[in-house]
């Protein structure tokens, strides 16, 4: 391992540019910048860059009015494709094993192998998503450039969340991702419903938005800085345990916590946990469909990704790894800029996790802690109430919506699992993480292909109701069949795809251990038990139920069912042969941590 | 009693204001005047930022939020102003909810802002002598990614935290481009309707 | 001791503690014969209390205080005292060296205690004992060792009280003079309907009340100066059996004898708890005295309790003497390897007994004082005439309590002062929370009476002694003018409900000012951080304060912090809305408004009175050093001015009460409290006065919350069901059992048999395995339907939950990590 | 010298904590308004308030003037409040477009009115 290191250290240092401290003059820092963001941080950005390329290139077709040759849909498959091209390693996802952190755009963002997993995720869901679009048909012609250019830069904030390396960061990916997705939750201008979803949604999204702008300004404000891993310095040099014990200093550590408390009011309201939820079932039921698949997949991914970023950056500083940067370099050099520092990052760096590895001493184990009780209540939390709210659902969007609360809880465990695990066992900590992935994984075939199932059927029943899918099964087979098979999948049963990474999570909560992480792990387990019920429901009204009389027939056309039948195939398949998602997850997290 | 310091006379002048009309629009139930005591309100957030040294994002408060973001809620104002919306009344317990509900988060909030050591006054020689920086040149440069106020910053590991602000600045851009595609689709008129009449037209 | 000294006090407060007896004896046996329409009863009961009253002022003018100069109130030297704290012991000769500068002049020669001041002269951690004057007048009997005597034990603080409770007890005499008119001819109770559908006429009983009034004078006042705990418990039960009669007064109504009983009943509950920790005291110390007894050269001839507790040799630290440890290792761990004193580290031997005895003293103190879970009776007890309310709320009865808690001080363990803090704490609280709904205008002041105990008994248990007595002898003066005023409120207008008055002010100005000095006075209404203040804003800040500073020493405990800010508001809401609604806006009932007027000069003037008292004791007079709280330091009890550390639970701190006044401290405390209350007063100003809120529609929409409130959070009912019902449950099931069961028991087991089988077919199968299944899938699914409502759909009220679900996470991680 | 506050009120200067407690207040007034404000542009008027409650806490942080300490937020204190206002901006640009399109479905700018979706 040691020699390795080594090799990966070479490899960043000649990215990286160390300038004797004599030398410093403006010149030689815009050179280091041009340096940085050309060499560094730019090529890594393709697939982001082709994303605004494809914003601008859809208002340009409008504005020199050539729709009719390039259609907005044809440009977003083709400028999400080039984006998902351009993010696939040319040697294959198993490269993502070699890959190190490293922070890009002088440490605004973090580069590591766990982004570049939830950037392909992501960019392949946004494929997916723009035709599922074009099959619904959501998207017509006149307005397609506005809804695609605000999927993409939806997903383009999502990006950004997901590699967030600063406060200011966070937030801007928040409001990046949030904001096209009021419009979109609104899409339908003329529904009653939808306005109302959309104003519902932006209000929320705004309240909380502030709350953690808030949130955010007091832990920068105590700290000095907005740079995740110097605040994980800085709060490391302080002895937070001392703190708490004497009287006034005390009182900094409540405003850390305060601040931190709101910083996740924000995340929590992107990931609609429980009690930051209350937007979610109304917005999802408001809007059509394909935007719930969006909300559910996408944004939950993202923000998952990002509440790990948090969690690890806050929670875990890699100590300098002052012997070996004295070998490679001579000890009168010092960093000037932070563009691909290793040492700042949770890389992979192995005299860092050494002094993380002894566990009790850790001075950040009290944010650990923190963090971990906060997310392990909120996670129970939002898993019970999201399973026990579903019940009595009429809507099968609303029900998705709780059912879409109770999952993200459910990942948020693993969250728990992975922080509380990273002080003493960086391994099973890289274990939650890729159990984390996988989920994310699964669950976007899960639930896109419902949603999918569900704005399809709209189109042709005009209804959303789950009354109305009565003896499904009798006129259109299929969907029916992959329907079951997805709501199966989604309660967690062995033979279907979302069991293993349900099961990979209740693993990681046993590593963890401790009280508190081990009534998680029952909470789990019991929600597992209530939400049977509610997904079993439907199934049997679309399994067994007899077909109402008033139906006309119904049909989906061959696109549409085959779209569903892609989409939603790898339930099945991942379910009878796991291996391949988890290899390539377990190879995302590989170096993590040591 | 010792002369009076004018920044601090100025600070209680303008916090004073700010925080009455905040106060005032959270009270008044005519939208017309609640615009109009947040304008003051935040114009003189805009005297707290110079008086804080910062210059350039005063200023920014007052063209951006005074001069744009209000004149387009004013506009909004303008646009919704029917008889029956001036003046909307809150049931009285949600009022009282309401403050209660506000007077234990401002409870904790001050808690908090007593909280750290840190953060109480100087003394006033030790503020009568620090000088007034220009903040334009160092913000412009930080916005192009170079942070020429951390050149003499000798402590290694804050160097880490020196954050040049590029990205930020050029992705905002694209961000403001698609919120505006997205406000200007909600805001128009449906033209759905006339496609379909031309439809059965041709 | 000086001899000279004490035995003029003791003189002069013996007999203003016997004239109320001497009158109670006259009217007992004179009374009836002077005539039922005479006014000869009360001419004597008040001119005796008035020659108390003068007696006690002169002991405190005239002899304590020459002896016993004021220290300056600056307490600045306090803070280096810490410092010391590492000195374990004391060396004698260090001592008396020590002694010489004391500022007690008039005991030169005593080395061992009755050191006067509070700790300025003393260098080591703790102060010593105050000035007290310890003696026995009466030996009742010797039992053993134990010892019954009738005796005295004069400080600072007994002095005061006798002024304190003679004053009061002269204005409400007085005031009853007036009051009670209608008792002196014929009395038609229009309360009380007899069987034939007529009211109840009964002969007045002018002579009566004032003989009890007198009884209960004297009670008091034997619980104030009592020598021993002994004696305490003699006058303790006297005060409750007068509490008994001047509440079952109008004895024929249903509801005053029902009232009577409960609070003689639940009186007798906390007086169990006493019992026990009597007990536990004799047994261990084998005392029941407070102080020292010496003979006529000074020397100490028996020790006291405190004495004992908290030993010279030990640096005025609480510790468990050979005995106590002896003792707890006999009786409560015998198995316990018989750890000594000489373990100073781990040392918890001997705390547990002290722990229970101080908590069993202090739950005689809960009854007394009304304090959770034994407040009920309280309210209650508003049945008797309102001039009794005004003395069992403000002077007497509950503040014997207060009293109590304060005057074993010495003995409570660092735990025991924590289990004092969270029953004040809850009391205070709960109480508070009632006074908001209620209508009845008495009822509204008893819920302040036990909210504002509850304060004291908080500030007592966060170490705050002086701030806790400081606050009682406050709180007599404005609640004894608050009840005085709604009794001339209610003379005026023949009601106690607030919803008939309204606008009064203009035909009752002087009670209607006289009460708004109260009202100001109890929500502490004084300009922040400099004052001047009303009396209350005196005493509140200072336990506020001590409430921030203990707060800060223990962080887990952030409760006790919090709670008197959070009473404080409401505390300023409910005493304005009574003001309001009685006084202010417009008449809700024309007719009584018209026939309302001012009461007599004879009730207004005490009212007067006792208001310039509510506005000035807390200040300090002009020229002399003369104040309340230094007068009180003169009687701090020994060894409270350390930080001290529980034994039991170390992460306990009971920080020193100077420290209190550190000005961080009382910078923020003074502006938290001040908000707190202006905010209170302004949000019953919004409702109550300017009418911008509609309480009805408050009401409204805080149904269940009101409705909880305004039972009284269901506890008479709670203990009607836990009690009552299964006590009479009890007795009739032995009666039935008596009749019925001997009789069946065979049939009976026939059909057992047969009925067994039954069940358990039913019971297993039917109800149990099936039953199991359904019924959680029920619940869940209820609850799941249930949960549902939570999704109001109103978009403000989602944006509410942002903000409360973000303070109490906050509140609820503080908690969550502190456990974990 | 906290003594008398009043004395020192104007001769001394005032620290990072004055404007925190601006900030909050701002902040509680902003959260307040968005929760009882029933025109929905009073609510977006909140919102102002929130953000602005929140930027004056970004100046003070990284002003030098109130507080010269290593710790100081410095220059990203006054860049971070800059893009919070230009974001603002979009924010008020995108809730004013969704407030209007509610109008035109609704008729009514009362934000209790968006009570179709519960449960």
């Amino acid at each position: 391992m040691a020699v390795f290191n080594r090799r990966t250290l070479e490899t960043l240092c000649s990215h990286t540019f160390y300038i004797e401290l004599v030398t410093v003059n403006l010149h030689t820092l815009v050179d280091s910048l041009l340096s940085d963001t050309l060499e560094t941080s730019l090529p890594l950005f393709r697939p982001e860059l082709a994303i605004c390329g494809t914003i601008v290139l859809m208002l340009l077709v409008r504005v020199i009015r050539c729709e009719r040759f390039l259609p907005p849909f044809c440009l977003a498959l083709v400028g999400s494709i080039v984006a998902l091209w351009l993010a696939l390693p040319s040697e294959g996802l198993a490269a993502w094993a070699e890959l190190s952190s490293q922070e890009t755009f002088t440490g605004m963002l973090v580069f590591d192998s766990l982004y570049a997993y939830v950037r392909v995720f992501l960019l392949a869901f946004a494929v997916l998503f723009v035709v599922l679009s074009q099959l619904t048909g959501i998207a017509d012609r006149e307005d397609g450039q506005d809804y695609f250019t605000l999927v993409l830069g939806a997903t383009l904030g999502m990006c950004i969340m997901a590699s967030a390396n600063h406060l200011l960061t966070i937030f801007l990916g928040i409001e990046m991702a949030s904001l096209p997705s009021y419009v979109l939750a609104g899409i339908v201008k003329g529904r009653r419903r939808s306005s109302e979803a959309s104003l519902k949604y932006a209000i929320y999204g705004a309240g909380a938005a502030g709350v953690m702008l808030y949130g955010i300004s007091l832990l920068a404000g105590v700290v000095g800085s907005a740079h995740l891993p110097t605040i994980a310095r800085e709060l490391s040099s302080l002895n937070i345990q001392a703190m708490l014990a004497s009287s006034e200093e005390s009182s900094i550590v409540m405003v850390l916590a305060l601040g931190g408390l709101m910083l996740g009011v924000g995340l929590a309201f992107k990931l609609s946990a429980v009690p930051f939820h209350f937007w979610c079932p109304d917005v999802f039921e408001g809007a059509s469909a394909e935007v719930g698949a969006f909300l559910s997949v996408a944004s939950k991914a993202a923000a998952l990704t990002l509440l790990i970023r948090v969690g690890v950056g806050l929670g875990y500083v890699q100590e300098k790894p002052q012997a070996e940067l004295a070998i490679d370099q001579p000890a009168t050099v010092a960093e000037v800029s932070t563009a691909g520092q290793p040492p700042t990052t949770f890389a992979a760096l192995k005299a860092g996790s050494i002094v993380a590895e002894e566990g009790a001493s850790d001075p950040l184990s009290p944010v650990r802690n923190f963090f971990v009780i906060l997310v392990a209540i909120i996670a129970m939390v939002s898993c019970t109430f999201g399973n026990l709210a579903a019940y009595g659902q009429t809507n099968i969007k609303r029900m998705f919506a709780y059912s879409t609360i109770a999952h993200a809880g459910f990942m948020m465990m693993a969250v728990a699992a992975a922080v509380a695990l990273l002080g003493r066992d960086t391994i099973h900590a890289q274990t939650a993480i890729s159990a984390l992935l996988i989920y994310m994984a699964i669950y976007l075939f899960m639930n896109l292909g419902a949603f999918a199932i569900v704005a399809f059927l709209r189109n042709e029943m005009q209804s959303e109701e789950i009354e109305d899918y009565a003896g499904l099964i009798r006129s259109c087979p299929v969907v029916a069949v992959m329907m079951t098979a997805i709501l199966v999948s989604l309660v967690g049963l062995p033979p279907l795809a979302g069991f293993w990474p349900k099961l990979r999570v209740l693993q990681s909560l046993y590593e963890a251990g401790g009280p508190l992480l081990i009534t998680v792990l029952v909470v789990a387990g019991i929600n597992t038990a209530i939400s049977l019920v509610y997904y079993l429901r439907v199934i049997k009204v679309i399994c067994i139920d007899p077909e109402p009389d008033t139906r006309g027939p119904v049909s989906l056309g061959f696109l549409p069912v085959a779209y569903v039948l892609v989409v939603s195939l790898p339930v099945i398949v991942f379910g009878i042969l796991p291996d391949t998602v988890a290899n390539w997850a377990d190879q995302a997290t590989k170096h993590l941590f040591y | 009693m010792e002369s009076i310091y004018w920044p601090t006379f100025f600070f209680w002048l303008f916090s004073l204001i700010s925080c009455s009309f905040a106060v005032g629009v959270l009270l008044a139930s005519n939208i017309v005047r609640m615009a109009f005591y947040l304008v003051l309100s935040l114009a003189s957030i805009a005297g707290l930022f110079f008086l804080a040294g910062a210059d350039f994002v005063g200023a920014m408060q007052i063209m951006i939020y005074v001069g744009g973001t209000l004149v387009l809620l004013i506009f909004g104002v303008m646009l919704t102003s029917q008889e029956r919306f001036i003046e909307m009344k809150t049931p009285s317990g949600e009022w009282v909810i309401a403050f209660f509900i506000g007077a234990s988060l401002l409870g904790l909030l001050f808690q908090v802002a007593q909280g750290v050591p840190a953060w109480q006054g100087m003394d006033r020689l030790e503020a009568e002598a620090i000088a007034v920086e220009k903040t334009a040149t160092p913000i412009g440069m930080g916005l192009l990614g170079v942070r020429v106020d951390k050149l003499d910053e000798t402590d290694k590991s804050r160097q880490a935290g020196m954050s040049g602000y590029l990205l930020i600045f050029e992705i905002v851009s694209v961000h403001l481009l698609v919120v505006l595609i997205g406000a200007a689709y909600l805001a128009r008129a449906k033209r759905k309707q006339n496609r379909e009449n031309l439809a059965s037209v041709t | 001791m000086d001899i000279a000294t004490a035995s003029k006090l003791s003189t002069l407060l013996m007999w203003a503690w016997l004239l109320p007896l001497a009158s109670f004896v006259v009217i007992l046996f004179l009374g009836k014969s002077m005539g039922r329409h005479s006014k000869f009863g009360g001419y004597v009961a008040t001119g005796v209390i008035l020659c108390s009253a003068a007696l006690s002022f002169y002991a405190l003018f005239g002899v304590w205080l020459p002896n016993n100069p004021l220290a300056d109130a600056s307490h600045s030297s306090e803070e280096v005292h810490a410092e010391h704290s590492e000195v374990t012991s004391v060396h004698p000769v260090a001592f008396l060296a020590d002694h010489g500068e004391g500022e007690s002049k008039g005991h030169e020669g005593a080395a061992d205690h009755g050191e006067g001041g509070h700790g300025e002269d003393g260098h080591h951690a703790n102060n010593k004992p105050p000035q007290s004057y310890y003696g026995d007048w009466y030996t009742l009997g010797q039992f053993g060792s134990l010892k019954l005597t009738i005796g005295y034990y004069i400080d600072a603080l007994t002095v005061m009280m006798f002024c304190m409770v003679t004053l009061i007890a002269t204005c409400v005499h007085f005031y009853a003079l007036g009051y009670m008119h209608d008792e002196l001819h014929d009395f038609t109770d229009s309360e009380v309907t007899l069987s034939d559908g007529t009211n109840l006429k009964r002969p007045g009983r002018y002579y009566r009340f004032f003989q009890y009034l007198s009884l209960f004078c004297f009670s008091m006042l034997g619980v104030v100066i009592a020598g021993n705990v002994a004696m305490v418990f003699v006058f303790w039960e006297l005060v409750g059996i007068c509490s008994y009669f001047l509440i079952g007064f109008y004895i024929e109504r249903h509801s005053a004898s029902t009232a009577a009983n409960k609070a003689f009943i639940v009186n007798r509950v906390g007086d169990f708890g006493m019992l026990i920790g009597m007990m536990a005291l004799w047994s261990s110390l084998g005392t029941f005295a407070f102080g020292d007894l010496t003979d006529t050269e000074g020397h100490v001839v028996e020790q006291g309790i405190f004495s004992q507790l908290r030993s010279a040799e030990n640096d005025y630290h609480l510790q468990a003497t050979d005995s106590v440890v002896a003792e707890q290792n006999r009786v409560i761990r015998p198995s316990a390897d018989g750890a000594t004193i000489e373990d100073p580290e781990h040392n918890t031997a001997g705390q547990w007994l002290l722990f229970i005895a101080g908590v069993g003293i202090f739950c005689g103190c809960i009854g007394k004082s009304a304090q959770f879970p034994l407040h009920v009776w309280l309210p209650d007890a508003m049945e008797g005439p309102t001039p009794v309310s005004a003395l069992v709320h403000s002077a007497t009865m509950v503040a014997a309590g207060v009293y109590l808690t304060g005057r074993f001080y010495p003995a409570f363990t660092p735990e025991a002062l924590l289990v004092i803090a969270y029953i004040g704490c809850a009391t205070l609280l709960i109480a508070a929370t009632i006074a908001i709904t209620a209508t009845d205008i008495k009822r509204v002041l008893a819920y302040s009476t036990i909210s504002q105990l509850g304060y004291m008994m908080l500030a007592l248990g966060l170490g705050g002694w002086v701030a806790g007595m400081f606050h009682l002898i406050t709180h007599a003066f404005f609640k004894g003018l608050l009840f005085m005023c709604s009794g001339s409120v209610i003379h005026g207008v023949h009601t106690n409900d607030m919803t008939e008055m309204g606008g009064l002010r203009k035909k009752m100005p002087i009670t209607a000012y006289t009460m708004l000095v109260g009202c100001l006075a109890i929500i502490g209404a004084g300009i922040p951080i400099i004052g001047p203040g009303f009396s209350g804003y005196y005493s509140k800040d200072a336990i506020i304060e001590q409430a921030w500073s203990y707060g800060n020493s223990n962080p887990h405990l952030a409760i006790l912090k919090w709670a008197p800010i959070v009473g404080a508001f409401i505390t300023a809401f409910y005493m304005f809305r009574l003001w309001y609604m009685t006084f202010a806006g417009k008449p809700r009932n024309q007719h009584r408004y018209d026939h309302a007027h001012e009461s007599p000069r004879v009730m207004t003037v005490p009212l007067i009175v006792l208001s310039i008292f509510a506005i000035g004791i807390g200040w300090k007079l002009p020229i002399t050093n003369l104040n309340t709280t230094a007068l009180l330091e003169q009687a701090r009890p020994v060894g409270t001015l350390a930080t001290t550390q529980g034994v039991l639970l170390p992460e306990l701190v009971i920080p020193n009460e100077h420290d209190s006044h550190a000005p961080a401290i009382k910078w923020a405390a003074g502006w938290a409290a001040f908000s707190t209350a202006a905010s209170g007063v302004l949000l019953a100003s919004i409702i109550y006065l300017w009418n911008l809120l509609d309480p009805k529609e408050l009401k409204q929409t805080f149904r269940p919350l009101h409705s909880w409130l305004w039972n009284k959070w269901w506890f008479d009912e709670l203990y009607g069901l836990i009690f009552v019902a299964p006590t009479m449950m009890i007795s009739k099931t032995a009666s039935w059992f008596d009749r019925r069961v001997i009789d069946s028991i065979l049939h009976g087991s026939v059909t057992v048999c047969k009925g067994c089988s039954k069940v358990v077919y039913a019971v297993f199968d039917k109800t149990l395995v099936d039953g199991m299944a359904n019924g959680i899938a029920g619940v869940t699914w209820d609850l799941g339907l249930w949960l549902r409502k939570i999704q109001t759909g109103n978009l403000r009220q989602y944006i509410m939950f942002i903000v409360i679900g973000t303070v109490v996470l906050f509140i609820a991680i503080s908690f969550v990590q502190q456990t974990i | 010298m906290i003594h008398l506050p009043l004395a020192h009120l104007l001769s001394e200067p005032v620290g990072v904590s004055h404007y925190v407690m601006v900030g909050a207040v701002l902040f509680t007034c902003g959260v307040l308004c968005m929760a009882t404000k029933r025109n929905a542009l009073g609510v977006l008027m909140g919102i102002e308030l929130v953000l602005n409650g929140a930027n004056l806490n970004f100046i003070a942080f990284g002003s030098h003037v109130l507080r010269n300490d290593v710790n100081s937020l410095g220059l990203d204190g006054q860049l971070m409040a800059m893009f919070v206002i230009v974001l603002a901006a979009a924010e008020a640009a995108v809730l004013l477009a969704i407030a209007l399109n509610f109008y035109n479905n609704h008729n009514s700018i009362d934000v209790d009115r968006a009570d179709e979706l519960l449960g």
